[in-house]
């Protein structure tokens, strides 16, 4: 399936992107972190610590262990500052 | 009830003047600015706020039908910048109406609280040495624990 | 830190516009804007508010300097009005400005008890069927003993 | 000794009048209350009950038993009601 990745604040700016869309079988969201960080080291740099990345699954914020089937944009970002 | 996201300044003074006006019901009106502050060495050159534009307003008003949920509520408004401030700027304001002050200051305080934690912004301070991500702070997530 | 006892109009968005204005140092501003509630039957005419004036300033200024000795304050201003009011006008403002929002929410709401229960103001109800004295309410007593 | 004694609200009402000044021997402002009720009647129904009555020394909020000697100003008043 197609995933669109979106990506925020120096997780952007690590992975020097802010968007992409890849082709996955990952079963959540975990699963599909272990394949970015498998590809390229600089997907391994920005998100090899999962205590300070969170992540959105379309638009809402979720677990790493939310199912990725039927999911259509995943947003990685690290903690977020409001306010 | 509004949220709005803008990149334009914004005036909390105007905003208070148009919030729950003309309401004969409402006794009570709290609002919360935050302002940009420097940092201890003084040299912050400006703020930038990053957002997550698709998801920020949703989060938002998720928290202001939360605050509705718990308190009663007349009117309440969320206003929240992005991009490029300056030192003393007004970065955000929460603006709560309630018949009674304690649920005026209560759903202003649980609506700062989630703001700082769970509304997707990031703030990168720029100084002449470099740039930096603020990273959260655990008193601030130790904050939603109360409510 | 300000205080004020005035029979003007009071404009709560003005004085949020100049409060702490062009402080670098200074995060949060909270405000809190008490507005004449009509009555149930809502046939409030107005609302007349007597206070003791060689007493007002001094309660409301004890109460100020108590507020900055148990939190980190940059600025505080409480401004409150005697003589009539109509139903939607606004009778008394309190702002906070400290570092951290903590500090301001909390100032705020204190100041606000004590204003309730222990400054010299009396509040009487017009209606066309004659005049009452709004009586203190129990809740606005017990909630001191949470400072 | 002379004290000034102002009233507020409905004590102001009752009493009928805002400020007076009185010559007094008593020892606290409890006996300057009973002193008063016992002149008039509009003084005894507006001060008979002390617990609607709240009672202020050179503008300082006081106890009953408060010490009259060196007062100049007693304020009487209801409980307040501001903010």
């Amino acid at each position: 399936m197609k995933v669109d990745l979106v990506y925020f604040a120096w997780v952007r700016e690590r992975i020097g992107l802010p968007r992409e869309t890849v082709e996955t079988d990952a079963a959540t969201i975990a699963e599909l972190i272990s394949e970015l960080r498998a590809r390229e080291d600089r997907y391994d740099l920005a998100l090899s610590d999962l205590g300070a990345i969170r992540a959105a699954a379309d638009q809402q914020l979720v677990e790493f262990d939310h199912p990725l089937p039927g999911v259509r944009e995943v947003a990685l970002f690290p903690p977020m500052t409001g306010g | 009830m509004a949220v709005r996201i803008q990149s334009e300044p914004l005036d909390p003074g105007a905003e208070l003047t148009g919030f729950a006006s003309g309401r004969r019901d409402l006794g009570a009106v709290v609002t919360f600015t935050g302002v940009v502050r420097d940092n201890d060495a003084g040299d912050l050159q400006r703020l930038e706020i990053e957002h997550y534009p698709a998801m920020t307003i949703l989060a938002i008003e998720a928290m202001v039908t939360e605050a509705t949920a718990r308190w009663t509520l007349g009117d309440a408004l969320v206003i929240h910048r992005h991009g490029p401030l300056a030192p003393g700027d007004q970065i955000m304001m929460v603006a709560t109406a309630a018949r009674h002050r304690a649920d005026a200051f209560q759903a202003a305080e649980f609506l700062m609280d989630y703001l700082k934690s769970r509304a997707p912004f990031w703030k990168k301070e720029v100084t002449r040495d470099g740039a930096s991500w603020v990273a959260a702070r655990d008193e601030d997530e130790d904050a939603l624990s109360r409510w």
